[in-house]
């Protein structure tokens, strides 16, 4: 855990960016969390906007460090963590 | 050895087949797709769509998968050109060209990335109507049914 | 509905596009393929190839099986643009088009209509080699499992 | 049988147009030529030529008026019938 201290970068696409109010935030790793879906946890209290982007979880799709990832993945100081509806692209 | 470009400029599908192409006898046969911007959405009449994309993630996405097209229809060349922004109906949206030595595998090559970028590639499409409002596009499960058909190498 | 015509002239695949997509935005996507000429017939340089047709019956049928492909997938719109005369390696041989609301139907339309070109349209080949001679092209056998996987339609 | 003045129309393409030594030839129809497989044999010994053009049938296909005909169909004066290889166009 040398890198402590790096912040997480996190990115809003689509409608989750219109709710939350903004495409991307940095801050540290909060205490306590350690997967995606703590960090959503974390993310859904912060305030109403927060609440409507993560309030139906199953319509959500992450992304870490521009992968795919499930709720389960891990997070680390210094990722990229993006939130995005599922895509609809082609 | 893929070509892949996301951009907001509309493209001449002659200009990428002629760069595809450019200097080579052993292409058989090229298999190629051209999606466009259809003028209603469940019976609406829409009259734009805007496209947003995760730019640190979409190029080297379709890249990989580009590459894996290319091994496994063994391609000669695949060009991948997606378009991002405000598009009007009738537009061009996306074009898919895959070459081969026959045209069994270029036209594989060229189904299978074009139901990857619907399901996997990070685009999002919302829909705008005459009065100014606007929806963000549903993903619909057909899409996600016609990817699942290539196995492994969609997800 | 289906534009169909038998030429010595190369075709251009934008302007193809264009003229089936004129003043449309019911299209939601187009199938495509191009044939080229590869420089090899069975490990074999040729220098060209040169396409023979029957020309009373080629344009009525290839008309014919375009309006079949047309009802099956609903397409909205078909091209089909077939050389014929003598054509070096790297030189477009043929163009399929197949336009529709969703990109499944226009893809499997393009697929249908090259099986059943290469089946059972009156073309034949002749390759000619670099000092000369010339075989004319034998039919393979892929080519009618392929056009035998579409069943009553492909006949 | 009203029409039995007018001549078949015979049509040769690809390599059986190059042993036959014609693209196109007109004749009455001969008598007991009621078929497409009666006209091949009618036609395999009329010369060398024709001979190795339709030495091999299973490598012989026929349209009858621009429609692909098995050897079975039955032919009329004023028919067009052309004869030419499995078909390698696309």
């Amino acid at each position: 855990m040398a890198d402590t201290g790096r912040p997480l970068t996190v990115l809003y696409f689509a409608w989750l960016r219109e709710r939350v109010g903004t495409a991307e935030e940095a801050f540290s790793l909060p205490p306590g969390v350690a997967t995606v879906a703590d960090l959503v946890e974390h993310l859904a209290v912060r305030g109403p906007g927060y609440a409507a982007a993560f309030a139906n979880r199953r319509s959500v799709r992450c992304a870490v460090n521009q992968e795919f990832a499930p709720a389960s993945a891990a997070l680390h100081p210094g990722d990229e963590v993006a939130f995005f509806p599922p895509v609809t692209g082609g | 050895m893929a070509t892949v470009r996301v951009q907001e400029a509309d493209f001449d599908v002659s200009a990428e087949l002629a760069a595809l192409t450019a200097g080579r006898t052993d292409i058989g046969g090229i298999g190629c797709f051209v999606g466009t911007v259809r003028d209603a959405a469940a019976g609406r009449p829409i009259a734009a769509m805007t496209l947003e994309h995760y730019p640190a993630m979409t190029e080297p996405a379709i890249r990989r998968i580009a590459g894996e097209a290319a091994q496994r229809w063994s391609l000669l060349g695949c060009t991948v050109v997606h378009r991002v922004g405000r598009l009007e109906p009738g537009a061009q949206i996306v074009l898919v060209l895959a070459a081969a030595a026959h045209r069994g595998e270029a036209l594989a090559a060229t189904n299978f990335l074009i139901d990857w970028l619907k399901t996997r590639a990070p685009f999002w499409k919302r829909e705008e109507f005459a009065d100014g409002t606007g929806v963000w596009v549903e993903a619909r499960e057909t899409d996600d049914a016609a990817a699942a058909r290539w196995g492994g190498a969609a997800a």
